[in-house]
């Protein structure tokens, strides 16, 4: 049975400063709003947090960049519209910053839940976000060396768990979820319901439990929708 | 080769439709962010092309408005789309593996240069203040069987974008089958760069104007 | 769309000789028994197939063996109490026999259908089954590297399809069908129903349209269960 | 160290007992097929053990007779059985990077010979004629993040199974943690072989009929 947390700030205890936290979401479509705020009040530092993207607007992840708590980002793509806070804090030279290629990084996060030492992706040779990395050719094709990307920590947004931590998702907020889940030493995810044992159906469940260690309900957070 | 002098070049719709067009029918297509995102308004339901979002469909439909918008249906530009029937919903780590094992018929994607040999730049101009973003940009390129490029001929300072090398820094190497521009339809080819069609120019003007060889056109 | 073809004879059609085919169940869950048979029908000849097992009994994967159609099987398991038909060819010589680690043989098939160029596994390290292999070591552990299991066919069941090629399983049936239908150049299912266009829930879709080319609605073969 | 010496050698069951026993609460545990299997007659309900089963499932129940045999519903042995509320289905290749990726707790295991360092044999005798096979035996030993090892202590020929160093092939190095045996339970650590309880036997008596040093025994 996974442990089923009373609110989001007892379902993120014990985050040690420095830790790697994986956060699902692509852009607000399954992004653990509730869970990042809980980290932000926890006051765990020097982050190294690994997203699609690199924050939006005030709230949510780029709250957390605002307070200081974030050393490095590993992302796809930085870069948006009102990525503000994150724009001034690495052209301040106070964030790091790994941009990875979506599929690699995607790769990359399943290949630590899943084992894999590292593996060859044809994705980027030839560009600068192949600089120091090992290239084999195969078949006669190039690839590049990639290894895993573990989390201490995933924060992850589903749409329904069960007791024994079992996930459902909605849509296009499945996203990161099912690969952070299992790519880290403590896995916490926010749901809408939680429903009774028996209430999912085998077939459809897309995280088994055995990723997950605790769930917290949560409503979907206002700020979701319009920040 | 079809030279359509009667006309002047393209406008946008006019690109996004010849793309549409040229797309083979029962495709699975993923558009890029921007200006090839208008392609899907102009495939016939006929073509029966199923669109693919890096970020975990396919069959994915039109833009939400209204009360359909669903926060958590998003395309891969964060633009909140519908659903078709037949639809599907997978992880990242499936939709990228999707993509990278060459399920793609095609992706239509824009362009800061295309490179003869169909060498892609469209991530990064290379300033030195820009802030580096690439999303799955290399992933399609990489991945798509084809990759269509949308782009206007020339930048804004008056730059062919079709160029011998590319002087951006690369998205991917020799990926690009075909560059959609509001003066001409290029096929990038074995044999070299082709030109399928012209609007408003001809095949010689274009020839003049551009450093890179064209089959067929007077040396 | 995808083609729903009317009978499994047509659903076959066209694997050539020398083909490597790629034949989806764990025992006989999930095993495409219709389809096999309808290779077996084809006639094609000087096969490489690829599956969990090497046959059971004289019905099946057994009985495409019997007619001396394979050259040759890639597999984690083919001893078993009923393979007698594999054991004799196999002592005949007549066969030749790859075994490879089920994680492994997955992990390989999934990685073709993912365009994996190899990948770094630790299963078989240390074993006989590693002989030839190169082996790295990552952070201080010996890995292996494994390369891509393609398929120019891929013969998988499932429960339902629907007009676009999704499909839905059942049970522990689902087992190497979905990595199967992304590594093959031409996937053929055979399906107890196909659904109309909307019939399936988009959220519970196992295996997308995309990595099937031809479906076919047989019954489940009553030699399934008995033989 | 218990030594039980107001009794015999453990029988089957007594063993499956022990390994239920030793299994942590709530942990994710794979029985291989044979003998292990029978260690989920032996666990409490209160113990809340989730069964993986390799073909891809949680939440493995008993094994299923009459009516509630369901051919799409098998375990790793190929035996029908019933699924609890709370499981779930998987496919292969996800099954195993749960095996691999560390996710299981404890797996259990038979095995011919289990050398002190942890070094595994179960998959292969050697023998010249037989067919090779190894199934997802050498996935488990190397991915549970605990291998318990269940066997007889002496083979038919009165040769020990734990040895110093293995003379069958291997499944895998270093990856056994516990050896339940009829005659005595072995925790494999980095300080040597510890015996934590004797059935039958004193850890002197194992010490003498044993190649391999245990720890507190007289030398």
């Amino acid at each position: 049975m996974v442990e089923i947390a009373t609110d989001t700030d007892e379902a993120v205890r014990g985050i040690a400063d420095g830790s790697t936290v994986l956060i699902g979401g692509f852009g607000r479509a399954g992004l653990p709003f509730a869970l990042i705020e809980a980290v932000r009040r926890s006051g765990a530092r020097d982050l190294t947090v690994v997203n699609n993207n690199a924050g939006n607007g005030t709230t949510g992840l780029a709250a957390l960049l605002a307070s200081g708590q974030v050393r490095k980002v590993i992302c796809s793509f930085p870069r948006q519209k009102d990525s503000f806070v994150f724009d001034e804090l690495y052209r301040a030279g106070k964030v790091e910053l790994e941009v990875v290629p979506q599929g690699n990084l995607a790769e990359r996060i399943r290949a630590a839940g899943a084992g894999i030492g590292a593996f060859y992706t044809p994705t980027a040779v030839g560009t600068p976000l192949a600089e120091g990395k090992e290239v084999r050719t195969i078949d006669g094709r190039d690839y590049l060396l990639e290894y895993p990307i573990r989390g201490d920590v995933a924060l992850v947004r589903a749409h329904a768990a069960d007791p024994m931590g079992n996930l459902v998702y909605r849509k296009t907020g499945r996203n990161f979820g099912p690969i952070m889940a299992g790519a880290a030493k403590l896995t916490v995810v926010e749901v809408t319901e939680v429903v009774p044992l028996g209430g999912l159906d085998p077939e459809t469940v897309v995280t088994p439990g055995i990723f997950v260690d605790r769930v917290v309900a949560t409503t979907p957070h206002p700020q979701e929708e319009d920040a | 080769m079809i030279e359509h002098t009667d006309q002047g070049p393209l406008d946008r719709d006019g690109m996004a439709r010849l793309v549409a067009r040229d797309i083979p029918t029962g495709s699975f297509v993923n558009l890029g962010i921007g200006q090839p995102t208008r392609v899907a308004d102009f495939l016939a339901p006929e073509q029966q092309v199923v669109l693919h979002t890096e970020n975990g469909m396919l069959g994915m439909g039109p833009e939400a408005h209204g009360d359909a918008i669903d926060p958590d249906l998003i395309n891969a530009g964060k633009i909140p789309v519908t659903e078709l029937p037949g639809a599907s919903y997978f992880h990242h780590a499936d939709s990228f593996a999707m993509m990278r094992g060459g399920h793609l018929d095609v992706c239509v994607l824009g362009a800061f240069q295309v490179a003869a040999n169909g060498d892609l730049a469209n991530w990064h101009t290379g300033a030195p203040d820009a802030i580096p973003a690439v999303g799955g940009a290399m992933d399609l390129a990489t991945g798509a069987k084809d990759v269509f490029v949308m782009m206007t001929l020339f930048a804004k300072d008056g730059s062919a974008k079709l160029v011998k090398e590319c002087s951006y820094p690369l998205t991917g190497l020799g990926c690009v089958s075909r560059v959609y521009t509001e003066q001409a339809i290029f096929h990038l080819t074995a044999d070299g760069v082709v030109v399928a069609e012209t609007f408003g120019t001809t095949l010689e003007e274009l020839a003049q104007r551009l450093d890179v060889p064209l089959a067929g056109a007077p040396q």
